[in-house]
């Protein structure tokens, strides 16, 4: 189970495979691998957005994405499971999440990756504010689950 | 002493990221808002830490302790 | 919505990238990605598994993975999908499938990658024998859902 | 002329993987399966497709109708 903060843009496919190839070290053992990117978009609430900070609590945000991952791993047969998080400026198109689970069958990494990255949503103390053509704003509540 | 923290629109509504609180007695959160905060209303929907951990507004702290209080989280 | 079959083996995180840089060219409007990788496992039912051959009906195998993206488009709001799967003999820990899919938002992209994956797997023919020590066997059915 | 294939296991119990059937007659799909398989008994589990399209043992099949015999798909 590895949390990582990246301050500059990170890919979350190399993330991934270089995870998955040096750090998982079970091969054969996993039959499933999910994983969910989230990506800034250009448009958020009727407005053109032109880049985005990405604020957060250091020390609390590494402590609760670790009891997130606890939690998972309690719950669901997994094997393994990367979040990386972007914090800073980030750019339309740039990846600000990576949530990537590994298990023997699918039901668990489904359910365990949907866990992880609804969980940090609300739970880890991230904040964004985005930057309009004249204006900023903090963004005030995320999208919900439906 | 006790350390404050804010952060996002908070930071920004107190005018600081920080302060600390000298006290002898135990506080609860709520106090430590009123005591840090430089006249600002406490906001609707505010969320508290106490030590890296989430935490209500009638929880006590004690001397040493770290508290940061924030809008609602809107990270992934 | 793209259906691809591989006869040699695969990249998934190549796949993914590639596809979404060149083809989905929707950039800024996708928040959300979710992605599954299948990959073969080097143990089933109690045997060690050597190698796999992947046989499909030509034809059958593109005109129902065409069909069920339709489905899931018809039925979630997602700008895009991807189906990458391999035929042909296959080792231990290579991919066998991937299944991509990009959306607005996240709830749409978890429930229409899942309903892809589980879709594939109930209608798509294709019939897995798997090369044991000193025998090979036909995979009889899938493993449930969960 | 109606052309009729076998997959996977099928292939190998059948034991071969095509055939064709001249038939004037319009004919069910478990009657192509009695008139292809070479006395082969029709496996539990069989499924069934008919110009590429998931079909039942009872459906009627024309000339130049492709219908294909296969167990339990085990893809992805």
């Amino acid at each position: 189970m590895t949390v990582l903060l990246r301050e500059v843009g990170f890919d979350p496919c190399e993330e991934f495979s270089t995870y998955q190839n040096e750090v998982l070290g079970q091969r054969g053992k996993y039959g499933a691998a999910i994983s969910f990117v989230g990506t800034m978009r250009d448009f958020n609430e009727g407005h053109k957005v032109q880049a985005m900070t990405l604020e957060h609590y250091p020390g609390m945000t590494e402590k609760q994405l670790g009891q997130i991952c606890a939690e998972a791993e309690r719950q669901w047969e997994i094997l393994d499971a990367l979040i990386v998080h972007r914090v800073g400026m980030v750019k339309p198109n740039e990846p600000i999440v990576l949530v990537a689970v590994w298990s023997a069958h699918r039901a668990a990494a489904f359910d365990a990756c949907r866990f992880l990255i609804e969980a940090l949503k609300t739970r880890a103390p991230f904040w964004k504010k985005e930057q309009l053509h004249e204006t900023t704003r903090w963004v005030e509540h995320n999208t919900p689950v439906n | 002493m006790i350390k404050v923290l804010f952060f996002a629109s908070f930071r920004e509504r107190v005018g600081r990221a920080q302060g600390m609180i000298e006290t002898s007695e135990n506080l609860t959160v709520a106090e430590v808002w009123a005591r840090a905060a430089a006249g600002t209303p406490l906001p609707q929907n505010t969320l508290v830490a106490v030590n890296l951990e989430y935490a209500s507004l009638d929880q006590v702290v004690r001397n040493g302790d770290e508290v940061a209080f924030f809008p609602p989280v809107t990270g992934g």
